[in-house]
């Protein structure tokens, strides 16, 4: 039996489970108690669970994310929300050097069970400094893990193996899809864990393979709608949901069978996930392709505020169905 | 904070504010009604879903902006945080290139690229409008040490929140600026509320939050928000000690937001209780105290403050009209202001690829 | 008439141009002055040029970052040392939210013309903390430009064109190239001047590009020699030099001519610049290529300390050189 | 500093030092002793070529360590910056694996992957080791939260230095330890110089760097780190306030270091004067100042003192010659270490690609 859930429920039902689980996770961030989130993913989280368990810190991201980091090599579990995964700015050295790193500098002898969780994503008129889209940014960094769920399945499943993972996960949430719904099994009929690294498939096809994360998935399948319908074009849709680790067998399988690729990023084109997902299909899958790997990414620009414009700074349906009629 | 207790001193006598001629009180007094005339235009549209992203309203503390954007000079320069509507217009800025920006329009100040958090007017010496919590306050030293470099008599004032103070970014500041001799004011806007997060819950201090200074043996002061003339004469003190001396000061304003940290903020009558709001609003209103404050100077009228209010409202109207009526952003302009050497087409622009769309 | 100098003389030289030729320019950091610099490029700068100048600051390169990027605003020109380009990782709010998008979000009202300046490599036993590679990092963030000089006359050029430019630069020194020497014009031949944007070809050849910038142009020239010596392999090394502008055309003219190439990025290999410059070349000369795009990277993890093995980690001519034998 | 003034009071009296039998205080003499012979070796080796790197030498600060680290118990814990070798005995690792470490061994502590900077002990309570200045002082935080998280009573004695002061993630560990009630030490080891820049030039403050405490309402105090004695006494009162109040305190213990900030700096004889130098070795010798104490004492004899130096001296000898015969990492080697699951071989770390090297 499955129910319907938003994105949103099935994160926190996700998180909550894990609270149940295991007396060492506790949920830290802004806002995150008293106020039910910014978001309103930890609702009710507080009420339940107490001070202990969920704690609301002051806005000093670098300060409470490196506290979650010491706590965690303690054999604590902390799940540190960023209430916009943009503020990773003024977090960014316990981010990269402390967690990502401290395990190696001590061979081996420290571990660092934590997560960092929050939206990431452009798209919601909050401009340049809060629509950060920094999944290849982190993924870049040997000792961490990234993923980016695109449906409330996806997302309750991949925060309980992210929270269970024994190495620093970071989740990149969406504000956009927070709301959306879809089919998330009942706990009842047991642990409900999507292991990081394993990509889905969501729409088969074989003319060509559109490969995305996060909320690009969703507009990868609009565009694959249109694509069918008004162009006879069958699309298949990747959905990565884990970047590191990634699962390059189901991206290379994708572009064997159809030969043809268009990856969809939100990210801005230098870099991001799509430039180093071209790099391996090249690499390991030359002689099937049939013409080069193209991309639709944001316009590259610092994120527009506007609202009148800024979805067309972003991968869209339209912008998608372009680029593949383009491949000729 | 609503206990802001009201103060024994009467500001009003001193020589900054009695220097202060009566046009230029009303002036004071207008643009307060402006700021929050303006807001309420804002908040009614964007509640209309005609404005995007946030909308961090300044309604009841018109007078910390308003109070201490008088007293610059040509020399002296703004900098804030993303609840930017009462600084910028009290530097000068005009409200439709302000609510046209809200409404994401090319008209608008930042060609609708910035939106309600990022306000700016350089040649009003104002430098925004900053969205990461205490972002802007290693910007607000650099303004005033490039001051000092270019060898320019004024200073900075910086505003930030009392939940910023807690941001690292603003330490280093403060010690830079002490032991550089940095002439920088940072105004705390202690409206005692970070989001959801009251002052104690966020911060933990002696006495007050502008005391935090001497630990860099910078001076401080804490100041009542609702009263203007108090915001002059203390602001004013700190002012020149920067200018004069090279000196800078921390100032704690008290003052209080009458709505949520931002209008999708549907909490804010849980975290605060009606009492404390209406307290505010009855007891401690900027606006009604500096009105009050002008008819028993026998500077203003009831008449005259009517006519301000309702020429405020009828600017607003005006500047949603001329919002409304403006041309969007184009697919073309996402790509411009992004570097100077493009935008100015010069030979450095010419050489090498900078924008990898495709 | 050109003189042999090393890169840190040839930096210094440039600085101190730009420092007579702009009151504006400020040289500021953390031991830049009284000291000399900790890796002495900027040693005699303050006895010739003062306490207003060149400027010593605390260890607070979020405080001294931003406030450069303040003064900018106002027409200084702060060209700032980061002691390691590894410490971005404590001011990289002000480095890619300020500076990166202060212009976009005013709509072209405000100006950032900073540099930001220091070293940027792995290789001299300092550790994971110590060693990061960030050229791909910043290009990333458009509004930022980003440059990598591996030779002294470029070092030269290349910083005064980053101080006239009106937008960031951040320019990526080595401490292991400080040391090296090459010929650099003298000034009496006039303003030495190299743009940004601008690729070289540091060895022709017409078998396989080698693609590089920073250190790695000099271990993928030193790969060459091998190559031709020992193999018969005719190499062509073009060093990008600059990152953001990039010569895409000279990346394209190298690649048609040769049809073989191996990227040589001392980044992690997940990203890079390297990453970015395969996917261009996929993309804009397809049918140019005899097989896949290779890469010589450091080895996917936090950088190591012991000297015994770094240098294994990061690309180096018998990993280049074993590189381009397996294309076969 | 070389400021310190010699103290009035005894601390000898002080009940944690009187708690001392003569074995633990000839102990305490030892590990002092230990920790500069093993320097002193490697800093012989790192001149031979033999360590890269840095190598940030703890000679003259030798009682900061042994002393606080004397007053740990099961649930104390411990984490530093890169200048840790002092640390790193004290809390009880093995000159082989710590000189092992640094020859970049398989054998070190790190398993060479760490180096000087980042020697590590978990079993031992010591968390590193880190190189970010002040990189570690949340981190320090965060153990202490932990203690408290698990029911353990405990503190965390986090190190840094006196420039690290300035680093805005130590005010912001400093406001959340207050806040939050954590019961954390943090000890500024000053040596009156980052680098080459002495306290004043670095830091603005009132009094001394500890009173920047009062801005978080957290306890302070001022130690003369030149003896051991009173090092103990008055850490000893911090810990049990974090332990048993779970409140914070800021200790500054001033000291000095006899080398250069690393042996790097080849300039240190330039921004400190030789009489500086001189007269700290003269007066403030901590290893000195103990030696003479024990022996007025009548606990140690010269014949005793010198037997341990020559042990200490022998020991440091051995692990050189260990570090040298130890096996250097493989190729191999460079990828383990990175992720948990990986090492652990865990269903986990068979699902995707987690590497990415061709
Ligand atoms: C670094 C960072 N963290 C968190 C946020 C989200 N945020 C925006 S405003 C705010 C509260 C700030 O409160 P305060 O400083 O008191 O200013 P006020 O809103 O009361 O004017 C928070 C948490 C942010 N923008 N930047
Ligand atoms: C964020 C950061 N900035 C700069 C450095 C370079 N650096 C290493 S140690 C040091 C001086 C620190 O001085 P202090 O805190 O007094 O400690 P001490 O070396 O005296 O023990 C500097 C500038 C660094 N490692 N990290
Ligand atoms: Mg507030
Ligand atoms: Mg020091």
């Amino acid at each position: 039996m499955s129910r319907i859930l938003t994105y949103r429920e099935a994160l926190r039902e996700g998180l909550d489970e894990e609270l149940a689980r295991d007396p060492n996770v506790v949920l830290m961030g802004e806002e995150v108690a008293q106020y039910n989130g910014a978001y309103k993913v930890t609702e009710g989280l507080w009420k339940k669970w107490g001070d202990k368990r969920i704690v609301d810190t002051p806005i000093s991201e670098a300060g409470f994310i490196g506290m979650g980091i010491g706590a965690s090599m303690l054999g604590v579990r902390p799940v540190m929300e960023l209430m916009f995964w943009s503020f990773h700015s003024v977090a960014f050295d316990q981010l990269v050097s402390n967690a990502a790193c401290v395990r190696y500098m001590s061979g081996g002898l420290c571990n660092c069970p934590i997560v960092v969780r929050g939206p990431a994503n452009g798209g919601t008129g909050v401009g340049a400094t809060h629509s950060h889209i920094p999944e290849g940014l982190f993924a870049a960094f040997p000792g961490l893990k990234v993923c980016a769920p695109a449906t409330p399945a996806d997302a309750k499943g991949l925060i309980k193996a992210a929270i269970r993972d024994n190495d620093p996960v970071y989740f990149m949430e969406n504000t956009l899809l927070y709301g959306t719904t879809g089919e998330v099994p009942d706990p009842a009929d047991g642990d409900f864990v999507i292991p990081l690294g394993l990509a889905e498939i969501k729409r088969e096809g074989s003319d060509v393979s559109l490969i995305a994360h996060g909320r690009s998935v969703i507009q990868a399948l609009a565009a694959a709608e249109i694509l069918k319908n008004d162009h006879g074009i069958d699309a298949e849709v990747l959905d990565l949901r884990s970047i590191r680790p990634l699962d390059q067998d189901a991206i290379l399988k994708s572009v064997m069978k159809t030969n043809r690729v268009v990856l969809v990023d939100e990210s801005k084109p230098f870099g991001g996930v799509s430039a180093m997902v071209a790099m391996l299909i090249q690499d390991h899958a030359f002689d099937y392709l049939d013409g080069p790997i193209k991309r639709v990414c944001s316009i590259d620009a610092p994120a527009i505020y506007s609202p009148h414009i800024e979805h067309e700074q972003l991968p869209n349906p339209r912008r998608i169905v372009e680029k593949v009629l383009s491949l000729g | 904070m609503t206990s802001a207790s009201s103060s024994a001193l009467d500001f009003a006598h001193s020589p900054i504010n009695q220097a202060l001629t009566p046009e230029r009180k009303i002036e004071l007094f207008t643009q307060m009604v402006r700021i929050r005339r303006f807001e309420q235009a804002g908040l009614k549209y964007y509640q209309a879903g005609k404005i995007g992203g946030f909308l961090h309203l300044y309604i009841g503390q018109e007078a910390v902006a308003v109070g201490t954007i008088s007293l610059g000079g040509a020399n002296d320069h703004f900098i804030t945080a993303y609840r930017d509507h009462g600084h910028a217009l009290a530097v000068g800025m005009g409200m439709n290139e302000c609510m046209a920006e809200m409404y994401g329009k090319q008209t608008g100040c930042s060609k609708g690229k910035g939106g309600s958090m990022h306000f700016f007017a350089p040649d009003k010496n104002f430098w925004g409008g900053h969205g990461i919590v205490a972002g802007q306050t290693p910007l607000g030293l650099g303004l005033a040490y490039g001051l000092k470099y270019l060898g320019r008599e004024g200073c900075c004032l910086c505003y930030l929140g009392d939940g910023a103070v807690n941001q690292g970014a603003f330490h280093e500041s403060l010690n830079i600026a002490s032991l550089f001799g940095i002439p920088v004011v940072y105004v705390i806007e202690n409206n005692g509320y970070s989001m959801g997060t009251s002052q104690e819950r966020s911060s933990a201090y002696n006495g007050c939050l502008a005391q935090r200074a001497e630990a860099y043996a910078i001076e401080w002061d804490v100041i009542d928000g609702s009263d203007l003339y108090e915001v002059r004469a203390k602001t004013h003190i700190a002012m020149e000690r920067a200018r004069k001396e090279m000196k800078p000061t921390v100032l704690e304003i008290d003052t209080y937001r009458y709505y949520g940290h931002s209008i999708a903020d549907a909490n804010h009558k849980k975290y605060r209780t009606p009492e404390e709001i209406e307290n505010y609003k009855q007891n401690h209103d900027p606006i009604a105290v500096f009105r009050r404050r002008l008819i028993a100077e026998g500077v203003m009228t009831e008449e005259l403050a009517t006519t301000i209010n309702k020429d405020a409202a009828t600017e607003a109207a005006a500047s949603v009209k001329f919002a409304e009526e403006s041309p969007a952003p184009t697919i073309a302009d996402i790509s411009t202001d992004v570097y100077w050497e493009s935008d100015n087409n010069t030979p450095a622009s010419q050489i090498g690829r900078h924008f990898f769309n495709d």
